[in-house]
Order: C-alpha cells, then structure tokens, then sequence
C-alpha cells in the first residue's frame, strides 16, 4: 500500500467535494499543513466547514481560503488578528461556531476515537452552553460536546517513515495528532519522509494507521510574532 | 498606584513552590519576571510544559511558538505535547494557577474577556477551558477602562468566559478576594486609599 | 474438513493489502503465518501496530508482549502507544478487521466468548472494544463443542460480547456470513458436504 | 520541589487510607508498579478498591494483594489465568466490576482529563450496559461510561527525569499513562532517574506535571508467556 504521493494536488485526488468538513491542524501559523491549503485553493473546492483553531493570518495559511470565499463555516476557538476573518464573520458572510480551544482539541480526539459525546465543565454558564445537554456529575454541572467526525483531515508532521509513522517538533505538534485522527481520510504533509525502520518506535508520536496519504515539501514556515530579547 | 511591571510583581506572590502555571497574554506573561527562585513550571497551552524566554535575536524557531505566538525557548524540563493532550491537564486540574488579564469580572466571579459584541471578537481561545478546570484563577488587569469606569461590577455585560470562576483579582489599585456576597479588599496598592479603592469600584465590597 | 492451520489460511483470504488487523488468541494467531505477501499491519491491542514474529530462544525481552501476555518482537514499522489510544484506534473504527475466536455465534451476528457464568471467568479483555469497533469482525472457531453440540446458535445462552457485531465465521467445516434472517453458507471445507455442515449447525441457514 | 524518594515505602508515606481507590498501571506482568505492589502488601492498608486491567498472577504482582486479602473489589476487564482472583470472585470475596480493556483506559484519561462521563459503543446489548444511561448518536445507540478519579496513581516507567518526565519502553507503556492521569496523587516507580534536561523534550511519554513521587529501583519484571521460535 503505497502512501506517498508526489505533489499536493496528487494527494487529494478523488478527495474533493463541496460542503465537506475538514479538519485542519496547525495553532496559528506553527504546524500549519501550508501546502495542502495551497491545493484547496488551486482546488476551487466551496462551500466547505473547516475545523481548526485559527484561521491562519489575513492572506497566508487558512486566511487563503477566506479571501478565495471557499469557507462556508469555521469551528474555531480564535479569530483575533486576522480581520478578513472577523470582518467576513461580523458582515454575516460566514458561519463562526465558536469551540473552546479544549474542547475543540477533544471534540476531535473523540472522533477519531469514535466518541460522539463527552461531558466538560468548559464554557457551563456561558454562551458556549446554549441549547447542549446539561447534566450533574458530584454535584457539579457539565455539558455535553459532540465528536467531530471530518470528511478529511489535512495536517503538517515534521517526519514521516513510508508507512506514515509520523514525529512532530516541538509546539509545532498543536492540534495536528487529533485533527488526524478524527479525519476519514488524512492527508499529511512533512519536511522529510524517512525509510521505514528509520524512526525509533518508542518515539513516534501518531502511528500510520490514521495517515492515508503522505507528501514531502518545503514550507515556508512563516513566524507570526517574532519576539526576542537582548542577551 | 502600581505600574505593570509591579502588578506583575505582586501576581508572582500568589505563586507557590513546585506549581504548574499558565500565564495569559499581556500583563500576566510579565509575571514569569517575579517569580524568584520559586520553582515554576510555567505551561504553554498550545502544548508545552517548561516555557522558557524568548529567543536571542537570530535563534527564533517557527516550531517554538508560545499561546501567544511569540517565538519562546525551551529549558532543561520541558515536554511537548497535542492540543488534546493539553487541555486534558488544564481540564482535569493539574494546572495549579491561571494568571489572565479580563475585560471585566463580576462581583460573583464571573469573568468576561473574549468578545464584544457586534464589535471586536477575538474568540475565547483556551480561556474558557482554563477558568473552568484549573486550580485557581488570578485576574491581573486595570482597575477601570480607558473612560475610567470601573471594570470590577455588578454583573458582567459582555459575554461570559466563565461563571463563579474567579478567585483574586490584582488590579494597579490593589487585591481584592471573590468571596461571598461581593468582593473583598485583600491589600491596596501602594499610595491608594481603601476609600479610593472602593470609589473606583462598581462591584459591592464587602 | 479443515484443521487448526487451514482454518487460519482460509482466515487470512479475507485480509485485503493496506488493512490494519487485530487477531485474537489461539486459531486467530496462526493467522499471521499465511497473510504470504499481502502488507497487512497487526495491532496487539496492549499498544503497538507492526507485531512481528515470536523471538529467538535468547531475544525474549519481558517489555515486549501481544495481547496474550506471549513475547514477541519488533518490526520495521512497528509503533509504541498507550492503551487508551490503543483502543482510541479501535473504537474509531481505524483496525479494518478483528479475527477472533468464540464460545458461541448466533444468527443475528451476536457473539459470546467471554464467560461461563459460575464456572470459568475470563473476562472480555479488548473483545467487547473489538466487535463493537472495528470495520469487519470474522469468527474463527470449531463448528461444534467438545460435546458435539453446534456452537452457532439460534440464539446465545452465554453473556454476549457484542450483539449483532459478527460478519462472517469461518469453521472446521465451512464459511458462513451473518445475513438478514440467519446465516448463508459461502463455501463448504474440503470433503465436507453442505448437507453435513446443515445437520451440524443449530442456527437457521437462509 | 522534590519528587524523588529513596524507597516505596517512603514514597508511599502518607498517601494510604482503607477503602481507597488506587489506579494501577500495566498489561499482566507488563509494566507493572512491581515496588510499588510490595509496599502496599508491606503497608496493611485495606479494602482498597484497584482499578487496573489484571490483577497479576497468583503470587505475583496484583496478586500478592488478593493473597493478603486486602483488595475489596477490582475493576478490571480479565481474570484469565488467575486462579485465586476467580476463585475470590466467584465465592463473593472479591468484588469484580468487569470493565471492557478499552472502557477501562478511556474513563482512567477522562478522570485525568476531567472528563466525568462519554459516550462508547463498547458493550452495549451486554451485561456491562445493564444500568447505564443510552443515547442515540445518528442513529446508533451508545452507553455512557464514567471517568475514573483515583485516590492514587501507582505506575512503572522505564525512566524519569527529576522533575516527573517519563519515557516507557515498548508495550510496559500500556495502562501506565492513563492510570497516572487519572489520580489526585501520582506515585511513579522507574528503572532510572536521569538528570533534568538529558530527556529529549519531544520523546516525552508523560510529562512531570502529572508525577508526585518518583522512586529507582530493581525490577523482577517476570514474563507470563515465554514464546520463542526457531530459528
């Protein structure tokens, strides 16, 4: 079963249909899957609800997609510094479904861990609540979130053997492992696809099993906030 | 009347031996300054425990971001983790302490700092989880907005973050406790009167 | 009629290349031995996916076990996790099928292999978390008890480990496939006639 | 803050009381808190409650609490190849709540996750759903299962730093993360303690926010079922 395609476009063949619901990882800009939202938009794919944290910056990452007018709904926990975004949701052009950051990395867990609900006290007494099942557990109130159970999954590792072990670095890690996992399918990009048997197994943070297809790229790994301090 | 960099100071006291911290964006990542020789783990909620500073010029890594999206570093004790797994300890309480800014929190403890309505939203990111599962929440932020009314009230306006969640709040004018019936005065700031204190605030004190 | 080890290649037939596949005790386990050049991935439900062969007398290494507590070895691919994403993968539906033995099949696809009330318990282990999660569950067993009796039932008489869960039981003397209304013989082992495998089957054949 | 201790016992100190509820980690004699076990046999300590996949052999691991009779009731999901756990079992000296192996490593992660209930396919139309609350999900019927908040948390890694960060090795990983997220205290016994910083922070099994007290020591580790092939 050969995993590896040799371009983006390649690797979401047949994967494509208006109105579906991907998953994306990536936490701002870090560990964002860049090349395959590149082919999404070469794509022309609409009408799609996109899972993921943020939604890039204004023109780089997720934020591609909005200018292209490709994203019906976003289920995110942030908006905050990418005004295409709140400008498209505050104007009514898109559909927002706020998740709590936690919540939103566990509705997908869940999914991909066939869960379709849990109890959390996140958001209990706010408008996050509204309209979900409330129920006590010792005396204190919870409320149920639904598993999120994505058409696709699109997600950025930093290594990947050819049986699509997958190894992240450092905060670059994020929402990817549970946005791949609640996917039907899941397409990964990575900056170096290693020889199977290359990778220590005690180290490989998402075995192959949830990884459908695999390319390799370069990415532009762009920095949101560069922050430093004198020595 | 305390500075930033004080308010910050006086949000470490609140910081005990041995704690796993999360520190908000603004006045609260000042609190990793004064923390002394405390032992603090502080937690980075996009999935990194042991967060160190930021980078020297020309040593910024794009994989090494903060909640905030800051180039960090990392320090000898330091773990990385998924989203999932990060919340899973914010959610279940081994994170001892929150320190967060606010737009305004209630005399009950209700917290409201992700959105005004019709106007700026900035989402709720881990905040919501954070007010709900950690050990103590510790608001740090300006006594009144910039048209000086008070931001310790009544009842919140805006939309909530989280209800009953707050525990102390530090503000430039002094430390007041959510407790029952209102908020009570802990200390004030130096230079502030309690009876200042108490005319710069809409919430009952009690 | 089939033995032990032709039951287990009849097994593997139904393993498609690419599949991710959890093989239960005994019969099942032979399994492996006829999966020839097909690139099947098995998971020990303990935690690891690519479970390669028993160890040489020597490379026993007590840190390496299969489900059934047995010693066994690495493999190129192979990959480490815990027991709630172990099983995470396996209520998500990601194991595309679960070879396993039974006590008893009924014709609505309801399985018990797991306890004889008063006299043997067992305990269900993985198998409940199997059956019900994994794409296609494929019984391979006796057709009859030591006593001679059927063990595919109109109906369980023992604690089910899933009901409904069964697609297709493959026996010492056939293969039959859990459809509306009973099971249907799909084919007859080697010397055993259909009408002997319909006198020794409790359970209606459609 | 110190975590490490010299002895099970010592890191034990204060931590037990009769009739609480321990979560231990291992898969049969796989990864378990051997030391650990020992202290507690030493300790007297009764009517425990232990949450834990097996309960060791007769005589060995778990076991060894059986034959002092100080294990009230076990919530497990095999007693296959113990004797005396089944025997306890079925005279009514033991209590036993069968948890399905995947029921029983998802409610340990919701306790360390806060998670007081979710929604599993796992058991339903068996005795493990008789009394517990169904719900519908898209047409498929689910049962709701409850996160585990041990008293206790008793777990073997391979090696730890000195501030509670663990690696495992191969499968002695298994029941050891969930057992230790899920309880108020968290007692960790290891082959090595390696100076902080000699980890790598990405090979990180379990981070030390989740560790109370660490102990070294010198393990049996004695295999239930040596198989070998021929060469």
């Amino acid at each position: 079963m050969k995993k590896i395609y040799d371009s983006a476009e390649t690797a979401l063949e047949g994967l494509l249909e208006d109105g579906m619901l991907i998953a994306a990882g990536g936490f701002g800009l870090c560990g964002i899957p860049e090349l395959l939202i590149d082919a999404l938009v070469e794509s022309g794919v609409k009408d799609i609800t996109i899972a993921s944290n943020n939604c890039g910056v204004d023109g780089f990452g997720l934020g591609k997609l909005l200018d292209t007018k490709q994203i019906k709904k976003m289920m995110s926990s942030y908006v905050g510094e990418n005004a295409e975004f709140m400008r498209q949701y505050l104007s009514g052009e898109l559909e927002l479904e706020f998740n709590p950051q936690g919540t939103l990395a566990e509705r997908m867990r869940a999914g991909g861990c066939g869960i379709p609900g849990f109890y959390t006290k996140t958001g209990v007494g706010t408008v996050i609540a509204e309209g979900k099942d409330h129920k006590d557990f010792n005396g204190e109130t919870y409320i149920m979130e639904e598993g999120i159970f994505a058409d696709l999954s699109i997600v950025k590792a930093w290594k990947a053997d050819e049986t699509g072990n997958l190894i992240f670095r450092k905060t670059a890690r994020n929402f990817n492992p549970p946005a791949a996992m609640c996917g039907k399918v899941c397409v990964v990009e990575v900056e170096e696809i290693v020889p199977t048997g290359s990778l220590d197994p005690d180290h490989i943070h998402l075995p192959g099993i949830y990884v459908h297809r695999i390319i390799q790229g370069e990415h532009e790994k762009r920095i949101e906030q560069r922050t430093v301090r004198t020595a | 009347m305390w500075d930033r960099n004080q308010m910050a100071a006086r949000a470490a006291e609140e910081l005990e031996d041995g704690w796993y911290v999360n520190l908000g964006i603004g006045i609260p990542t000042l609190v990793a300054n004064y923390v002394g020789d405390k032992d603090i783990t502080l937690q980075s909620e996009n999935g990194m425990l042991g967060m160190g500073p930021f980078p020297l010029e020309g040593d910024e890594d794009p994989d090494l971001i903060n909640a905030g999206k800051q180039t960090i570093t990392e320090l000898p004790r330091t773990a990385y983790f998924d989203s999932a797994q990060s919340f899973g300890m914010i959610r279940g309480g081994k994170i001892a302490a929150a320190i967060l800014g606010a737009m305004e929190v209630a005399e009950n403890g209700d917290l409201a700092n992700w959105m005004i309505p019709g106007k700026l939203v900035k989402g709720m990111g881990g905040a919501m989880d954070l007010v709900a599962g950690v050990g103590r929440v510790i608001v740090v932020m300006d006594h009144t907005n910039k048209h000086g009314d008070s931001k310790l009230l009544k009842e919140c306006t805006l939309p909530l973050t989280g209800k009953n969640v707050v525990d102390r709040i530090i503000t430039n004018l002094g430390v007041l406790d959510v407790v029952e019936g209102g908020l009570k005065i802990v200390e004030t700031a130096e230079g502030v009167t309690e009876h200042e204190l108490r005319a710069a605030t809409e919430a009952t004190i009690v």
